[in-house]
Order: structure tokens, then sequence, then C-alpha cells
């Protein structure tokens, strides 16, 4: 795995295209390079959610960021909408990222400790200068609704005043008042609790729906990023490791990263037979990735080809791609779900 | 015979035996009700899991019961029998001597909660020169065995090495060294995997899991997760507002839930085995404020099933059909009540208040 | 980077006494500006010859710079020109430094055990007197502190000597020297006991000090092995920082208790115009400084492994 | 302050909202505000309060020795020239306010713009303005002052900007570390993605963050600038022929048999020039705690 290729890029009504993303940055002064993405390469359809996934140093967030040209990658192609992003310039890219919008981990951070919370939402209408003040106001107004929060309360509070819940839900309105076409979601879930996560999942499906959006979600939660996923890109060191509808990818996972990812999702189920979890080991260090496949010194089943061949994506049928050497052998008996 | 009745009375009684535990902060805002009358017993070797949402006052029990509370605006009331010998509200120089030896404590964050400036050997040597008069050669040849216990690769080189030197899981490791360094009986886990990556997480609890087995150690496994206490416990105590809600043996747990806050958690977890977009279960609203808790049962505001009774009076801990499984509801999963709820919801005849309030 | 900086440093400094400053006027007086007297236009021919004052700036800069390294650092203009610069600094900075070095150490060996006190008794009594205490001190300039000390020690009481005489022996000067060291020292303590006490108390509510209490560790072992060190750092830096505020500290001490040293003799020149005494000393601190700075970056090093490099 | 704060967050913050307590500034700060005003009251209306005359003298027939302890006539005494060491204190009021104000406001003003620039935009005019304050740091303070008034004149003006000039690289490195601080913050990415220009960026985000935190060092720096005019007082290297602080207090302790006979003529300036340092230090540091709370309790 941890391979490259293009071959799934799909064609059709396509929001989001990166191709071949590298994204790298210098460790101090010291010369070495953190490989946090190594040309990696996916597409998102209109009113489609693409999750990202993978541990910790995978690179899922920096690819997130890339999108929003924050900061400018290395090398590689962003379009939104055909329109490539990486050769704009600052005025154009102002205005193009507009059409995107991205919520952090961390709900309190996203918001400016010392506003009030209705104007951080309105900021985005006044930037832009768009309708009058009135508009903007009913506007504001609608979307706080829109996300479970009082606009009065909205009006007279600062962020440390509401929860993280409910910080996260400001950061999603203010993400919605400028209308965007596509979201990038960082972790939105990770720092909630369990109950608050549902909330904030929930309600990021009605409003995908109710504002025709589509959404990039990245989280290191297999479970989450099924459930809100069509489509699952699972990445491994700045690689992609296998590309798949969401609930194909469970029920027949062909990388042996995505198996060892599934196996040790913690099942709330006693009767659960535990997998052996001895044996995964740890992720390796961006800096020095390994060669070849970057997951073969974890891999069970990797030989000298994995050490020395970088695996391509390759189509294992009904849109789901891998890339990996020896993919897993595949039951044939899917279940029908 | 007072050999052989002292042992027999030792293996009958639970290592750990808590009765009406509270712990109440000071704070400039009032009392804090951190944790509000809790009983629980632990019997020697097992496993108990301590589940709740943040502020539920799961980390400041475990905390209470090993002492660890800053004590200039804690207060404490209740019961802690630590092998039958009563160790709440002991001055610390008296704790020092269970610390670590009888009892010790791994916390979330391994970054954080290893010293960054000394070498892992020291700090694993440390409670062995302190507790057991070790020499400084015999205590690191222990230190390189706990490591190699831990399953550290290259434990003598790591002996010399500072925190930020290993990785998550290797941290996670040392710090389980550090507390099993003098063969405690009883381990509090604080959340140890919160902080770790899924993969590494399944490698730190079946880790917990072998030294309980080996070493004959209880353990107190505090999470926020219910997949995490489902395949690792024995036993489960849900948190909820400083309360105990419902207490069972694992397996009686997940098969009867007693407790509509237990599986209305249960319900909001997203499940690898359903097809995605499927609609998650939500509690409305937030945990309650620990300072003006609410009058009735702590979950009413917040509960699809409540009733009158439930905003009025406080549910007492009530014993399920298993003699093990208690829970504190009025109308429980499978009540009557509970049911005809539950009909109503799903015809949609009652409104589901949703979403924050 | 260090080099650097001291190259901009004597750059300006020597920029700025030949730019915002008349030299020759320095040195001549009147004579200077009387221009139409033949007498006074031959003393300017020579001491324009003499100091390289026909010379562009750049090039008076370069001479007087390689000079310096060298260790000359030129003639005063008063006094005529004898003794000079470097023979003069000679024999002063020694008194200073040991000021200095008296001055920091008192801080320091005030500071730690102060704070480790306050810390451990954080809000309670004792803390909150040190506190008051601390406010007190830094409140109080240096030479308010000088005056204060030197009328209750010395006058009233007379336990210390009123000032410093440069022909008694070693120790007797050394005994000179103790209330005026404690005059720098004591503000400095109070400006170190307050970050070391906030950091101390920052660190003692880390986990890893939770950590070393479950695992059965004493209270002044946590304090002393396991909560020191790690609140050292910014300890470390102001130490090195206020080295430059205690130098300035001397200047006015060495005024009050009539010592010798560089600081006063620095204000002297500045009164009596005399440019290479003060470029000699400006450059020297700020050499002095920017190297103790250098030299805190290698104690970095040292107290924390997690700096590489 | 806080190491009786349970060490759990879950303890402490279950519910961060509407009953938050309202933290005060205390009896204390206040108090040193009240001085801090009366301070000003006086320097600014001092020719018209009925004190004394501070430059005439006040000898008496058949008196010998000029300079007299406290008296009912002369609160504070006088001073070898029989002048009224009250009205002198008072007077001096005068240079020291306005050299710590304009100091101050000049530090702030243009350290606050040069940090602020320099964190939010690193790379080269980060490096530049970073040199800049390395430089200036790199002499101590009361020497580069020294050197300075050497070389300019010694009015009032001047020495402020030269103690103005010494307050921009502590200040400058300050909003500085502050302003990189708050631009890694997810907030400001947020701005920048919603389309927000730098500049407003840098006003309507960064500012209240930077400045607030910083309104607290305005205090704490206009004591710095006081002392420091004081202490070039003292050397006799301040505002030419005026009143001051530092000025008295030189005049009286010039010798050990002043201070030794007539105490107060340096005693009652070092007084009042410690209780002004003092108010403005403890009003600067409790407006920093007010503030440094608030921000925990997010």
């Amino acid at each position: 795995m941890a391979g490259s290729g293009t071959a799934h890029l799909r064609d059709g009504d396509i929001v989001m295209r990166v191709e071949n993303l590298v994204m790298e940055f210098p460790v101090g002064r010291t010369g070495l390079k953190v490989h946090a993405v190594s040309g990696i390469s996916f597409d998102v359809v209109r009113g489609e959610t693409l999750g990202l996934v993978g541990e910790s140093g995978c690179g899922k967030s920096t690819t997130g960021k890339a999108m929003m040209q924050i900061p400018r990658p290395t090398s590689g192609s962003i379009k939104l909408d055909g329109l490539e992003l990486t050769t704009l310039g600052n005025e154009e890219l102002r205005s193009a990222r507009t059409k995107m919008q991205m919520i952090f981990q961390d709900p309190i951070s996203s918001l400016n400790p010392r506003r009030i919370v209705r104007d951080s939402v309105r900021e985005p209408l006044d930037v832009w200068g768009r309708g009058s003040k009135a508009e903007r106001e009913a506007l504001v107004d609608r979307v706080l609704e829109s996300v479970g929060i009082d606009p009065q309360r909205a009006a007279e509070s600062r962020p440390h005043q509401f929860s993280g819940g409910q910080c996260q839900r400001i950061s999603i309105a203010r993400a919605l008042v400028l209308d965007p076409t596509l979201i990038i979601c960082d972790e939105p879930v990770s720092a909630l609790d369990v109950s608050v996560q549902a909330q904030v999942i929930n309600l990021l499906e009605d409003l995908k729906k109710q504002y025709g959006l589509t959404l990039i979600f990245i989280a290191h939660d297999l479970a989450v990023v099924k459930n809100i996923s069509d489509r699952v890109a699972v990445m491994y060191l700045g690689k992609m490791c296998e590309i798949s509808p969401s609930d194909d990818l469970y029920a027949r996972p062909a990388h042996p990263y995505t198996r060892v990812l599934i196996d040790s999702i913690p099942v709330p189920d006693p009767s659960a037979v535990l997998a052996d979890a001895t044996t995964i080991g740890e992720p390796g260090s961006p800096v020095t990735p390994p060669s070849g496949c970057r997951f073969h010194p974890r891999c069970q089943f990797a030989d000298d080809i994995c050490k020395s061949a970088e695996p391509i994506l390759q189509d294992i049928g009904n849109g789901h791609f891998v890339a990996c050497h020896h993919p897993l052998e595949v039951p044939v008996s899917i279940q029908s779900r | 015979m007072s050999e052989l009745q002292t042992e027999m009375r030792q293996e009958h009684q639970p290592l750990l035996e808590v009765t009406d535990l509270r712990t109440h902060f000071r704070t400039e805002r009032g009392l804090v009700r951190a944790v509000d009358g809790v009983s629980l017993t632990l019997e020697r070797g097992k496993c108990l899991g301590i589940v709740g949402e943040s502020g539920s006052g799961k980390t400041v029990l475990s905390r209470s019961l090993m002492g660890l509370l800053p004590s200039s605006n804690t207060v404490t009331s209740g019961s802690v029998k630590f092998e039958g010998k009563e160790i709440l509200g002991l001055p610390s120089k008296q704790m020092r001597r269970l610390w670590g030896r009888e009892m010790s404590m791994v916390f979330q964050n391994p970054m954080t909660s290893l010293n960054p400036l000394m070498k892992i050997g020291q700090q694993i040597a440390e409670p062995l020169n302190l507790h057991l008069d070790m020499s400084r050669a015999d205590a690191r040849a222990t230190a390189e065995r706990l490591l190699r216990d831990v399953r550290i690769p290259e434990a003598t080189r790591r002996l010399d090495q500072y925190p930020h030197e290993l990785s998550g899981g290797m941290r996670q490791r040392a710090m389980i060294a550090i507390a099993l360094a003098c063969g405690p009986t009883l381990l509090f886990a604080d959340e140890p995997t919160t902080a770790l990556d899924v993969t590494v997480q399944a490698q730190i609890l079946q880790l917990i899991g072998e030294q309980r087995r080996d070493r004959n150690m209880s353990v107190v496994l505090v999470t926020h997760d219910l997949g995490v206490v489902a395949g690792h416990t024995d036993e489960i105590a849900v948190m909820y507002g400083g309360k105990l809600v419902e207490k069972a043996p694992t397996s009686v747990l997940f098969a009867h839930m007693k407790m509509p806050y237990t599986m209305s958690l249960m319900r909001s977890i997203p499940k690898l085995e359903d097809p995605s977009h499927t609609r998650l279960a939500t509690i409305p609203g937030r945990p309650p404020d620990l300072v003006h808790p609410p009058k009735g049962c702590r979950f009413a505001p917040r509960c699809a099933y409540a009733r009158d009774k439930c905003i009025t009076e406080e549910p007492p801990l009530r014993q399920a059909e298993d003699p093990n499984h208690s829970y504190a509801c009025w109308y429980p999963v499978g009540s009557p009540e509970f049911n005809q709820r539950e009909a109503e919801l799903n015809s949609g005849a009652v409104p589901v208040t949703l979403e924050a309030r | 980077m260090a080099i650097t900086l001291l190259f901009a440093v004597s750059a300006l400094t020597f920029g700025a006494m030949n730019v915002l400053g008349d030299p020759l006027f320095n040195i001549l007086g009147p004579i200077a500006r009387d221009t139409s007297n033949p007498k006074s236009v031959k003393l300017i021919e020579k001491a324009k010859n003499d100091y390289n004052l026909d010379k562009p700036l750049p090039i008076r800069y370069g001479l007087w710079i390689s000079g310096f390294v060298r260790g000359d650092m030129g003639v005063q203009f008063s006094t005529d020109g004898q003794p000079p610069v470097t023979e003069l600094l000679k024999e002063r900075i020694p008194r200073t430094v040991t000021l200095l070095i008296l001055g920091q150490l008192i801080a320091v060996l005030v500071s730690i055990p102060w704070a480790l006190l306050s810390a451990s008794r954080a809000d309670k009594f004792v803390d909150r007197l040190s506190t008051a205490t601390t406010f007190m001190l830094v409140a109080l300039p240096g030479f308010a502190l000088a005056i204060i000390l030197k009328y209750l020690f010395a006058i009233r009481l007379g336990w210390f000597p009123l000032t410093y005489r440069a022909l008694d022996p070693l120790q007797t000067r050394l005994f000179q020297m103790l209330l005026p060291g404690f005059v720098i020292g004591l503000p400095a303590a109070a400006i170190y006991q307050r970050l070391l006490r906030t950091d101390l108390i920052t660190t003692l509510q880390e986990d890893f000090i939770l950590m070393a209490r479950s695992k059965g560790v004493s209270k002044p072992r946590i304090l002393f092995k396991h909560a020191l060190r790690p609140s050292m750092f910014s300890f470390i830096t102001v130490v090195g920082l206020t080295t430059g505020a205690l130098i300035g500290g001397s200047i006015v001490v060495e005024t009050v208790f009539r010592i010798p040293g560089i600081g006063s003799t620095l204000v002297e020149a500045v009164l009596r115009h005399d440019f290479p005494v003060v470029l000699a000393i400006v450059m020297i601190v700020a050499t002095a400084f920017v190297l103790i700075n250098l030299l805190i970056d290698v104690v970095y090093t040292i107290i924390d492994p997690r700096v590489h490099r | 302050m806080s190491t009786q704060t349970p060490t759990t967050t879950e303890a402490a913050a279950p519910e961060p909202g509407e009953a938050a307590t309202k933290k005060t500034l205390g009896i204390g700060f206040w108090v040193c505000i009240g001085w801090l005003l009366v301070m000003v009251f006086v320097a600014v209306f001092a020719t018209r309060l009925p004190i004394p005359d501070p430059k005439f003298n006040f000898i008496e027939p058949g008196q010998a020795g000029p300079s007299k302890g406290p008296s009912t006539a002369h609160w504070f005494g006088t001073d070898k020239d029989a002048r009224d060491v009250f009205a002198r204190t008072m007077y001096g009021a005068r240079v020291s306010l306005t050299v710590g104000f304009i100091a101050i406001v000049f530090g702030m003003f243009v350290g606050g713009t040069l940090g602020i620039l320099a964190g939010f935009f690193r790379g080269w005019i980060d490096r530049i303005f970073s040199f800049m304050f390395l430089v200036l740091l790199s002499f101590p303070s009361l020497v580069l002052a020294i050197m300075l008034t050497a070389l300019l004149d010694r009015k009032l003006f001047t020495i402020s900007m030269i103690l103005g000039v010494l307050a921009v690289a502590p200040v400058g490195r300050l909003a500085r570390a502050t302003t990189m601080q708050y631009a890694e913050r997810e907030f400001v990415i947020a701005a920048r993605s919603l389309g927000a220009k730098n500049k407003r960026i840098i006003v309507r985000e960064l500012l209240p963050n930077v400045a607030i935190p910083m309104s607290a060092l305005a205090l704490l720096g206009m004591a710095v600038a006081i002392v420091a005019e004081g202490g070039l007082a003292f050397l006799g290297l301040s505002v030419e022929r005026s009143i001051t602080w530092g000025g008295m207090i030189q005049l009286g302790s010039d010798s050990s048999k002043t201070l030794q006979n007539q105490p107060w003529i340096a005693f009652f300036p070092i007084g009042v020039l410690f209780l002004t340092v003092f108010a403005l230090n403890f009003a600067g540091d409790r407006v920093r705690t007010y503030f440094d709370v608030k921000e925990t309790s997010l």
C-alpha cells in the first residue's frame, strides 16, 4: 500500500479533485523534511461525503488544510469545481475559498475568545459585504437556528459561555453563512462526548441535505467515518492505502492496514472476540518513511517486493481500489445489507 | 486456627470496599458535588470498568479512592476500605506507604505524565528505591526486566532514554512499567488509551489485561468508551452527574441494560456493522451542573422516558433480577412505563425534544 | 549570529557617537568652534590627524574596531589621554565584575529556597507575605534601596563600612562590597522568586507530579527531584536577561557607595563627554551581555535533554 | 492561586457558562488607582494648589543652618537650600509622570505594532524586526539610556523618547509572542478561509486578543520608565533645570553626613516614588491576573 496512482479518479460532477498532492515541511534547521503527504489523489462528487481516515501522523489533517491552500502545497493539483487552486493569485484565492469552508477539531480554539459569538458568525458576510444589514442579521438568525443555537443568546455571549458541542455548532454556522459548496470537517467530533458526538453527526447529515453540501470528513475513528461517509479513503504515512464505497470497505477490507484498523476498534459487545493486538506495532516516522510500501514494517504479509516497490492503486471492483502487492483475499459471500 | 481463619477472611474480603463516598470541591461558584454517594466493591484479581462522559465524576472517583486529590478545597466523606482497612482521610504520609506499592495509577496522557527531564530507567527505579529499598544496580536490573514485561523492545537502551525519545505507545508502556514496579495489588487506569491511536489502544488494553492475570492484580479501568470496557472488564459501573447509576457484571450489563442513560449512550455510538448513514440516537442537552444538580433523577431533564416522578424524586439504587446488577431508575428499560413511552416515541405520537436546549 | 549581533551593536554605538555628537568639540572644547583663530585651526588639524577624524566614518569605524578587538581602546579625550582607556578599564572592570557576581550569587541563593518555600505553601500565609515582600522590593528603585540600606546598616547600625576603599586588603574590600551586593541582589532575588514560584506552581499541577505522588514519592523529594528542574527554564533565561539590569543597577550602586568600577566611570565619562571611554564601556558591557545569553543557551542544552544541538 | 483548583478539568468545569463567577479586581487595585489619580491631579494642578513655591528659600532670620526637619509649616522639612521638600516632591511628579506616560505610549505603539506584524507575517519581516529587538536588548537599558542622554539634549521630550525607545524591544517581543500564540489558533485559519484579508485578521481577530493582556504591561512599563527616569535624574542625567524625584534624592544623599543628619531630604521623595511605582506594579499585576483567569476559564 501506501501507494500512489490515480486510477480511482472519476469523471462526472466533481466538486473537489486532488491529484498527486505532496506536502513537505522542513524540520527546524536540521535539513530534514517531514513527508506529511506524499502524492495522494482523490475526488469528491457533488453531494457526496468522503471520509478520510488514518492514525495520527498519516497526513489527513495536512491534506484537509492543503485543500484550503493553508499552506500552499509543495506540489500537485487541487481543483475546486474545475478551478485549479494551486496557481491562483492571492486575491482570486480569497474569493475561491469562500466556496469551501472548514470546521476544526477544537471547538473552543475555533472561535475568537474575545468576540461575541454572533459577530463571529456574521463575520464572513461583513467581509464580503453581502446583502444589507437587515438581510445579514436575518440570515445569521436563520443559520443559527438551523444548527440549534438560540440567536438571542449568541448575541450576548462569548465562546466560553457555551459547551464544546455548542461551540462546534457555532463553528458550523459560521461555515454555512457564505453558502459554500464544500465543507471540510477536520476531526469535528473527536473532542466531544459520545452523546454530543451523535448530535453533531446528525446535524451535519441534516445540514448536508438542507444546504446541498458536499462534505470531506476527516477523522481517526473508523466507525464514525463509516457512519457519515459515502466513500472512505484510508491513509497511512502520507500515502493512500485504500479507497472504496463506505459499506464495501468494511465488508471486504482488502488492505492489511485497513484490516488492522477495523480489528482494533473496541466493540461495545463483551462477547466479541478480541484480535491479538501484540503484533501490530506502531506507525513509522514521516521524517524517514520506509521504502517501498510504507506499511511494510508493520505488515504480516510483507515480502521483498513490498520493501522495494511502491504499490499502485488498483481496481478490485465495485469502485473499490487498493494499493497493495498482496491484497487480502475477499470472502465471496458478502452479506446483503 | 487463627492463621487459617485470617487467610479465609482475606479470601472473602473484597480488596476494595467503598461506601457512600462523597467528594465535593469548594469553588467560587459553590460546592461542586463531583462524586455524590458512590458505593461499590472490587474483588481481588478482577477488573472494574467505570464508564461515564466528561463531568460524570469518574476521574474524581478514581482519584478519591486513591487519595490523590489536593486536600485544601476538597471535602470527602464516606468510607473507602482497602484490604479491610479504612484509608479515606488518611494523611498523605501514611498513604505514601500504599501509593506505588499497594496501589498505583496509570494516567491518560503519557507525554505529560512522565517527567520530561528524567530518564525512563530512573523513573522506574524511583519507587523500587523508595519502597523496596533496592540498591541502584538491583533497581536498574528490575527496571530492565519490567520494560521487557511490558514488551518494550531494546529494553537496556531505553533505560537511558528520555520520554520524548519514545513513541506514544511506548511511553504508555513505560508508564505501566512504573505503575507495576512494586507489584501493586490494585491498579487504577484513568483513560489509559484516550490519547493513543486505535491500533496502539488495542495493544495497551491487551497488555493491561495480561499483566492483571499474571500478577493476580485488580484493575479499575476508567474510560468514556463503552467499547473499551466491553472487552476488558469483569464488571462495569456507569456514572452520571457524580452518581453511580448502574452497576453489573459486564455480560449482564450489555445483555440487560436497565438505565435509559446506559441504553442511550450505547445507541449513540456509531457501529461498524450498521450500514453508513444509519441515524444515530442522541441524548439532548448536556450533563447537569454539579453545583446545582437537578432535584430528582439527575438524568431526567435529558431522558426521553422521564415522567413527573423522575423530576421530583431521586431514584435509589435498586437490585435487578441478577443479584449483582443494580440500577437507579424509576422506569427502567423493560418496565411497562418504559415500553409504553418507547412505543409512543417510535410511532411519533410524542414529539422527541431533541438537540440543544 | 552572536558575531552579527555584536557587529550591529558596535556599528550602531560607534555611529551614534560620531553622528549624534561632535567628537572634535568633545576633544577640544570651545576651541573646535573657533575656526577664525589660526592657533585653534592648527590645534584642530592636529586633533583631526591624531584621532583620525579626517577619515570617512566607515574607515574610522574599521580602525576603531580593529583596535578594540586587539585590546586597544584608544585614549581618553579628557585628562590628556592618560591613562589609556584600556589601562583605566583594566583597573576598574574587576571591581564591577566582583560586585555583579556577588549580587547574582545573593539573588540566586536567596530566591531558590524562597520560591520553593512559597510554592509548597501556595496561597498560605507565608506565601502571601513573601509575595507582598517581593512587590515592595521590585517597586523600590535601586538607588532608593541603596540609600535605605546604607542609612540603616551603615549609618544607623554601623555594621558595614560606608564606602569602598581601593587600597584596602582583599577581604576588607570584599566585605565592603557585601552591602552593595545586597542592594543589587535583593531586587533581583524578588524577581527570580516570583518567576520561579509561578513556574513551580504550574509544574506542581502537571500530570507527572501526580504520577510521582501516586508512586509514593515524598513531598520534599517531589519538590526537589521532580518539580525544580522543569521549572528552571524561564528562571535561567531571566537570570541571563537580568544581568543587563544588574549592570545598570551597579552604575547607581557604585555611585552611592563610591566604588570606582565601570559604572561610575561611565557616568563620569558621560558628564565629561569622553567618547572613547563611553564607547569602550558600552561595547564591553554589550559584548558581555551577548556572551552571557550565549552561555544561557548552553546551560539550556545541559538541563533540558529535549533541546538538540 | 492555583494549586487548590481540582486537577481534573471535568470536576472544575461542569458548567462553564452562565453561572461563572464574576472576578473582581479587588480593593487593593482601586486604592492603587486612587493614589495614581491623586499624583496625576497634583502633577497637573501643582501651580494652582495651595502649596509653597518649590524654588523659594525659606531662610528664617536668626536660625543656624538652612535645612530643617518636618514641621507644620514644611510638612516634609526643608532641604539644604531651605526649599520646601513637600512642594518639590509634588512638583517632581510632573517630570516623572510625563516621562513615564510618553515613554510607554511610544513604546507600546511602536513595539506593539512591530511585534504584531512580526508575529503575524513571520518570514523576513519577523527576522528583521526580531534582530532589531535583539540589538536593542543587547544594551543594558540604563547603559543605553545614559549613552543617549550623553549624545542628545536633556529636554523633557528627549528623555521621554529615549526611555520610549528602550521600551520598544521588550514590548515588541511580548506582542510578537502573543500574536504567534493566537495566530496558530483555528479561529484565525477560519477567518482566513472565509476570505478575510490580513488587515482584517490583524485588527479584528488578533488585536483584541493581544491588546488586552498588553494593557497590563502598560502599567508595569510605566513603572519601569519612572524608575529609569529616577535613576537618570539621580545620576544627574535627566531633564535639566527641573525638579525631579531622582535629583532630590541625590541631593539628600550626596554625602553620608547629609543622609545621617537630614534623612528627610532623601526619604520623603523616596517614599512618594516608591508608592507610585508600587501602585503601578500592583495595579498592573491585578489587571494581568484578572485577564488570565478569564482566559483559563475558556
